[in-house]
């Protein structure tokens, strides 16, 4: 993996991170640090997920 | 308790399910298939309107789960019929686009309805997951899924 | 007037579960299953029980339809293989 | 035993279940009413814990022992498939084949595949405070990864989904929701008691003492069990086949 791929897939990891959060956000009816805790931590797995499936599919 | 939203729900689901029905349990395969996907088009928005006439918006989690897993249940049967759907494909456009519209026009009633905050923004995704997935599940249905053999 | 959501999913459910029971061939047997899957969460929300709509709408509108599909898949596909050793 | 007799034997016995359920339907309170004596202690049962979804409270603290029993029935039931549909001897594993997916599905499958994973942790996480709960949020989250099969083909949900994980997640899970109701029995005299956590504040995502808990245990179950067992049955749809040669 060169220096631009693994750039380029840590840039599509936090996209995704935090259009996921965004979406958490849209959720919930209202806003706490605990609520805030787990959706950054779904979000991230979300995101996980979304990288790998990405991944799997078109094959880098 | 009656009023315009839950009116409007019965009215929808009324008419868009028992004809929803009548197309999956009649007609060639094409049909039956356009017909499912169009029930789910057709039950969110009746899901959605019922959540604000009940005054519960914690019921939109039902909407919400139904726009995100309806259109999947869709593309189950597209992936695994495809080779009979494939000799006769199903020809929708019109259905699906008005049936979108329909969706479109509730959420922006409900939207106008809540005003603006997260609450509409909740809205606006259900609404963006509803019309997106019905368009491509209806793409999927005709002719998404090329040459499949044995996957 | 306050109940005819209720009637009219009650009505909705009593016509697509006959229909289901009626149709023979499993592939469309699966299709309207998925709709009275739809149909059922309709009524469990009406009758303000949204949890038991969720669960419904879970198992009814994705996993049930895989499920069926990929049996009736298998089933073919054995069927198909027997033919061509005959 | 002849077709007319059993014939008989269906009309009777139909006859003798309408006759007693119409029995049974004119002794119901009537639809709809004002007196729910058994809602009203449970509302109050669930308040008093600081739980804002009744559903829940009764799932995983009232009848929390009836929810360990189901989620034994749902992991049996898998063991059962899994051990029905696994490989035999006379069969062999075919590689799949790649499906020819129009690029808006693929894409479509690529996006909401993330989306309906939060959702289900979503679902799951607020199952005390909002409609739904560890098992309508497992299956929406195992739902969410079968996208990858339905929009692109077999191999690359294989990549995503190592079956080892999902098989110690589903007995963690399922083990835990055990230990956490033997930790009831330190704090009380009860298995699965709600009374080792704090109630916490009502309406928060902490609330309800070990209702969260229970409920993180059950969506994880749910989740790693219904990968399982989809697992299975897309091996045998798609990969196993009877050896030509016997």
């Amino acid at each position: 993996m060169t220096r631009r791929t693994a750039l380029l897939a840590a840039a599509e990891l936090l996209a995704w991170w935090a259009a996921l959060a965004v979406l958490w956000l849209f959720l919930i009816s209202t806003v706490y640090t605990l609520e805030f805790v787990v959706g950054i931590a779904a979000a991230g797995l979300g995101a996980l997920a979304a990288c790998a499936a990405r991944r799997a599919v078109t094959g880098w | 308790m009656v009023n315009g939203w839950t009116l409007a729900a019965t009215v929808g689901l009324a008419g868009g399910l028992g004809a929803a029905l009548w197309g999956v349990a009649t007609g060639p395969l094409r049909r039956r298939v356009v017909a499912q996907n169009l029930a789910t088009a057709l039950a969110c928005p009746g899901m959605l309107l019922l959540a604000q006439g009940y005054g519960r918006p914690a019921y939109l989690d039902v909407g919400v789960v139904l726009a995100l897993l309806g259109p999947v249940g869709t593309l189950v049967f597209a992936r695994l019929l495809a080779e009979e759907l494939a000799e006769d494909p199903p020809r929708a456009w019109v259905a699906t686009w008005t049936v979108a519209a329909l969706g479109a026009i509730t959420v922006i009633a409900l939207c106008v309805a809540t005003g603006p905050g997260r609450a509409m923004a909740k809205l606006l995704v259900i609404g963006a997951l509803l019309i997106g997935g019905n368009v491509v599940a209806s793409r999927a249905l005709s002719g998404g899924f090329g040459r499949v053999g044995r996957g | 007037m306050a109940d005819a959501v209720i009637v009219v999913a009650l009505l909705l459910v009593a016509a697509s579960a006959t229909v289901a029971v009626a149709t023979r061939d499993p592939a469309r047997q699966a299709l309207v299953l998925s709709v009275l899957g739809v149909v059922l969460a309709v009524l469990f929300t009406v009758l303000q029980a949204p949890d038991v709509g969720l669960s419904q709408l879970a198992v009814g509108s994705a996993l049930t339809p895989l499920l069926l599909m990929l049996t009736v898949r298998k089933v073919r596909r054995c069927g198909r293989d027997e033919e061509q050793k005959r | 035993m002849s077709r007319r007799v059993r014939l008989w034997l269906v009309l009777t016995g139909g006859a003798g279940l309408a006759v007693l359920l119409v029995a049974a339907c004119l002794n119901l309170p009537s639809f709809g009413g004002d007196r729910h004596p058994y809602g009203d202690r449970a509302v109050r049962a669930s308040i008093a814990r600081h739980t804002a979804n009744v559903v829940s409270s009764v799932n995983f603290d009232q009848r929390a022992f009836d929810t360990l029993g189901e989620m034994t029935i749902l992991f049996g039931a898998v063991l059962g498939c899994v051990m029905l549909l696994r490989q035999t001897r006379d069969e062999h594993r075919a590689r799949p084949e790649p499906a020819e997916v129009a690029p808006p599905v693929r894409r479509y499958a690529l996006l909401v595949l993330p989306v309906a994973l939060v959702t289900g942790i979503y679902v799951i996480a607020h199952g005390q405070l909002s409609p739904g709960g560890g098992f309508q949020g497992g299956v929406v989250a195992a739902t969410a990864l079968h996208l990858l099969y339905l929009g692109a083909d077999y191999r690359a949900l294989e990549r995503i989904r190592p079956l080892g994980v999902y098989e110690v997640g589903d007995a963690l899970a399922a083990s835990s929701y055990v230990v956490l109701g033997l930790a009831g029995l330190l704090g009380s005299t009860t298995f699965l008691a709600n009374s080792l956590l704090p109630y916490g504040t009502f309406n928060t995502l902490s609330s309800g003492g070990t209702v969260p808990l229970l409920n993180a245990a059950v969506g994880m179950e749910v989740a790693c069990a219904v990968v399982l067992l989809l697992a299975r049955f897309l091996d045998q749809a798609v990969e196993i086949e009877k050896e030509n040669g016997e």
